[in-house]
């Protein structure tokens, strides 16, 4: 019975860990000065939903999030800012 | 035939339009008169997509109501296809799923089915704006209608938290039902209000608009302008039927915003001197008599008031845009005498514009007329001062706008418009002023849909 | 907990909406909303029980074992991708907006 | 000031859901659903049609929700997404289109590396599409994968370009197929997208993978070219 009660502890602590790491990062990617360092930050934000879709029992979801919003979205972000890097290069 | 055929089929050739480039304007005008005559031989009732039973499965619903929605939606969009279709060739495949999008809106009866074809006319509506080269007000109109979709979705998820269904009608039934305490559902129901609020216009939402019709084109203007506007307000007025519960509280804040979008939207119009702007804010004030009819429970003449106001904003838009786009000005002054060369135009611009303001001889008076005796009697006497308080302002700048455009014999500006136009804008006229008229119709329509009120349509 | 962290991630992402003026930070804005309501979808139909196992099993176990709610996790799917469309099209449309202003600041671009 | 007009707004926001929702009798806890009244239920147990033969119903439940249950609305997805490739295509896509230079210095470690990675995920990402109705994933991130794999390759190399148009003709004929499916159903039971036989399932499975891969291929090659100058 105190395994089970340590066992459940434990699920809750880390739940409480990923619910204030989320929130943090999600504060982080929207006061970044650099844009750069935004995206990662969205980027990591995504992949600690994944965390907690895993936490929250949906397997499919933590999936689709990893390889759709965590990689993808993150690289048409990257793209864009890289084209614009590019072009200020350019100009200068 | 099924009722699925009407979203299915322009899917199809949307899809297959991307690889047969050199066809899909023809997709386009032979899909979009497909689902007009198609119209004619379906037949009205409930489906449920797979065949499960309605509670699980996402069902389809066609009544008296949608029925109507479909019509103007399907009649307008080929209407508006058929003068651009060759002008626009790139833009083929994402009119085609627009149109499925909104057929889609009409029919289902699904809370998250609605989400998914508010996204679809959604996504193939900011692409299509972006044909007036004007990304900035595109952009704006992303972020605005994505925030609305996501209320909307937050809303719908609250709801099935709550209630454990999807199905609009069997939801409305429960609510209707169970729910003693209506306070209970405010807070998702508020979040729906705002989600549909975005697209249909309504005050605090409304500020993509300007962007968007401001700058419209002779495809934008009428798309946006009259058939998403008619085809979210009749999406709209299926959710305060079948849907919303409204406690005190929740019913306050939506009159208000109501209210407040009407009286603000007339007067900006009054204000301005730019006519795609006086048009615009006259549409943001009529999305909001429409939702408050809608919203006192009127649903009949709320139906005939959105089908009626889609026709006339079409001839309004079309007509303003086609002189915008070769005058290259959208001021009042610069299209003074548009008219003097153009009168057949000028008769048909003036039928639509005296019908919505609810001149006798014309529909929208019988309309007008009917909403504001229905509200007398309940009695309403506020709205009934707002309303009659918002067609006096109207009454002021589009008389105005009117004299403008017909009396200015110097440097009448030379705008030349297609057959096809001037025809479109003739017939519906004529219908206007028939209805108009001669009363028949229109009464008979009042009745039979009073006949199937009540008339529960799904299975 | 992470119901609640949800909804701050939701209010988070509408303040920025509300308060950047960068095209790009208004995306990244709606990808934190989207993310918020996704994690808030998902904790609607969960089950916080021991027993609670995730909606993959045969049908005749079924009867046995009690799952957590797989329908929002089916529409959450659906949302994801709906997300990435709108992010796709937004990041066009930046790119257009940079090519046109040379700035991704609304405020910079203008009126015309 | 507007900031702070903004900070309030949220924060009332927010705390007026919390509150809502925490003080509302209607709405379940956390971790408290009681999912097993409503349509989940069904969903789970699968008496939603009644005389549904075990082979139809696939172990991963939300598979089954995804192509069967409502399948409709996973049309309207693959529609989304095909939509806004299309509408990518027509916003950055050019008349004679030009790799954008990464800038990369290709050794031979990263160029071999690179291609068994393109293996690995694209081998994994057909074995997560043929195994959607058994283990997590399903055909929206097996397709996803396809299309990452792809992507590795543009990034390792600043001269290539995949076949587009093949990516583009693929999502086409997939994404019709998806309603030509749908459409034989309501020839042949009289309702559309009726699962009547296994086939359908694993049908739909590979043309929604096939068609989001051909979409994403599509968006991440429109934001790595620009016209040749």
């Amino acid at each position: 019975m105190s395994e089970f009660l340590a066992s459940l502890e434990f699920i809750n602590y880390i739940e409480m860990v990923v619910s204030v790491l989320l929130v943090v990062l999600a504060i982080f990617t929207l006061t970044m000065k650099s844009l750069i360092k935004s995206v990662l930050f969205l980027s990591s934000l995504s992949m600690l939903s994944v965390v907690s879709f895993v936490l929250l029992k949906a397997p499919d979801v933590a999936i689709t999030e990893a390889v759709i919003g965590s990689g993808l979205v993150t690289t048409l972000f990257v793209f864009t800012l890289l084209y614009v890097h590019q072009k200020e290069r350019d100009v200068s | 035939m099924s009722i699925v055929l009407l979203i299915a089929v322009p899917l199809f050739f949307a899809f297959l339009g991307i690889i047969l480039k050199k066809a899909a304007p023809y997709f386009l005008l032979l899909v979009s008169f497909f689902n007009v005559l198609a119209l004619g031989f379906i037949s009205q009732g409930a489906i449920v997509i797979g065949g499960y039973s309605s509670f699980y499965g996402i069902q389809l619903v066609l009544n008296s109501y949608s029925l109507i929605g479909l019509y103007v939606v399907n009649t307008l969009f080929f209407v508006i296809v058929a003068i651009n279709c060759f002008k626009h060739k790139k833009l083929s495949p994402i009119l085609l799923i627009s149109l499925a999008g909104l057929n889609g809106l009409l029919l289902t009866n699904d809370l998250f089915n609605l989400f998914v074809f508010m996204e679809i006319a959604g996504i193939s509506a900011y692409l299509i704006t972006t044909t007036t080269k004007d990304p900035k007000s595109t952009f704006n109109y992303l972020v605005l209608g994505t925030i609305g979709s996501s209320f909307y979705l937050l809303g719908l998820i609250i709801l099935y938290a709550m209630f454990g269904v999807l199905n609009i009608r069997i939801l409305g039934n429960i609510i209707e039902g169970v729910v003693t305490n209506k306070a209970a559902v405010a807070l998702p129901f508020l979040f729906i209000f705002i989600g549909l609020g975005v697209e249909t216009k309504l005050l605090p939402f409304n500020s993509w608009v300007k962007g968007i019709l401001g700058k419209s084109n002779a495809l934008t203007g009428p798309l946006v302008g009259a058939v998403y506007a008619s085809a979210f307000a009749f999406v709209f007025g299926n959710l305060l039927r079948y849907l919303f519960v409204f406690s005190e509280s929740l019913l306050l804040i939506v009159s208000i915003l109501l209210v407040a979008t009407i009286l603000i939207g007339e007067a900006m119009a009054y204000a301005s001197t730019k006519v795609r702007e006086i048009l615009l804010f006259s549409s943001i004030a009529q999305a909001g008599v429409a939702v408050l009819v809608f919203a006192l429970g009127y649903y009949t003449w709320g139906t005939i008031l959105i089908a009626l106001n889609g026709f006339s904003k079409l001839i309004l838009y079309l007509v303003v845009n086609i002189a915008v786009d070769q005058v290259k000005s959208d001021e009042l002054s610069a299209l003074k005498g548009l008219f003097v060369n153009n009168k057949l135009i000028g008769a048909g611009f003036s039928v639509a514009t005296l019908s919505i303001l609810g001149l006798p001889i014309f529909a929208g008076f019988i309309v007008k007329m009917n909403i504001l005796v229905a509200m007398a009697n309940t009695p309403k006497f506020f709205f009934v001062g707002v309303i009659l308080l918002a067609s006096l302002i109207e009454g002021i700048y589009f008389i105005k706008l009117l004299i403008n455009f017909w009396f200015e014999q110097d440097q009448a500006p030379r705008v030349k418009y297609s057959y096809v136009v001037i025809y479109v804008t003739l017939v519906i006229a004529l219908l206007i002023t028939v209805f108009g008229v001669y009363l028949e119709p229109l009464n008979s329509i009042h009745s039979t849909l009073n006949l199937v009120k009540g008339v529960v349509m799904h299975g | 907990m992470l119901l609640y962290a949800s909804v701050l991630l939701i209010v988070i992402g509408l303040y920025g909406l509300l308060t950047n003026r960068n095209v790009i930070k208004i995306i990244l804005s709606l990808n934190v909303l989207e993310i918020g309501l996704n994690i808030f979808i998902i904790t609607v139909g969960f089950l916080d029980l021991e027993e609670a196992i995730a909606p993959i099993i045969t049908l005749q176990q079924r009867a046995s074992v009690i799952v957590v709610d797989p329908l929002p996790q089916a529409l959450v799917l659906t949302a994801i991708v709906i997300g990435v469309g709108t992010t796709a099209i937004g990041l066009s449309l930046a790119k257009k907006m940079y090519d046109k202003y040379h700035t991704f600041n609304l405020d910079e671009m203008g009126e015309e | 000031m507007k900031k702070i007009l903004a900070f309030i707004f949220a924060i009332t926001l927010g705390v007026m859901i919390i509150l809502s929702l925490s003080n509302n009798e209607l709405f379940t806890d956390f971790g408290d659903t009681n999912h097993y009244d409503g349509i989940s239920s069904g969903y789970i147990t699968s008496e939603v049609g009644g005389d549904e033969e075990p082979a139809l119903v696939p172990v991963n439940i939300v598979t089954g929700i995804l192509v069967d249950y409502r399948g409709f609305d996973t049309l309207g997805e693959v529609t989304v997404l095909f939509v806004s490739s299309i509408g990518v295509a027509l916003l950055l896509g050019v008349a004679s289109p030009k790799r954008i230079n990464l800038n990369f210095k290709p050794n031979f470690m990263l160029s071999v590396g690179s291609r068994a990675l393109f293996g690995v995920m694209f081998l994994t990402g057909i074995y997560i599409v043929l195994h959607a109705k058994t283990s997590p994933g399903g055909s929206f991130p097996g397709g996803a994968m396809i299309a990452s794999s792809i992507l590795i390759l543009y990034l390792s190399n600043d001269t290539f370009r995949t076949d587009v148009s093949k990516f583009k003709l693929g999502k086409s004929l997939a994404a019709s197929g998806f309603v030509l499916v749908g459409l034989i159903g309501l020839l042949f039971t009289g309702e559309f997208l009726a699962n009547f036989h296994p086939f359908i399932m694993d049908t739909i499975l590979v043309l929604i993978a096939i068609d989001v891969a051909g979409g994403i291929v599509g968006i991440i090659d429109n934001f790595l070219t620009e016209e040749r100058v």
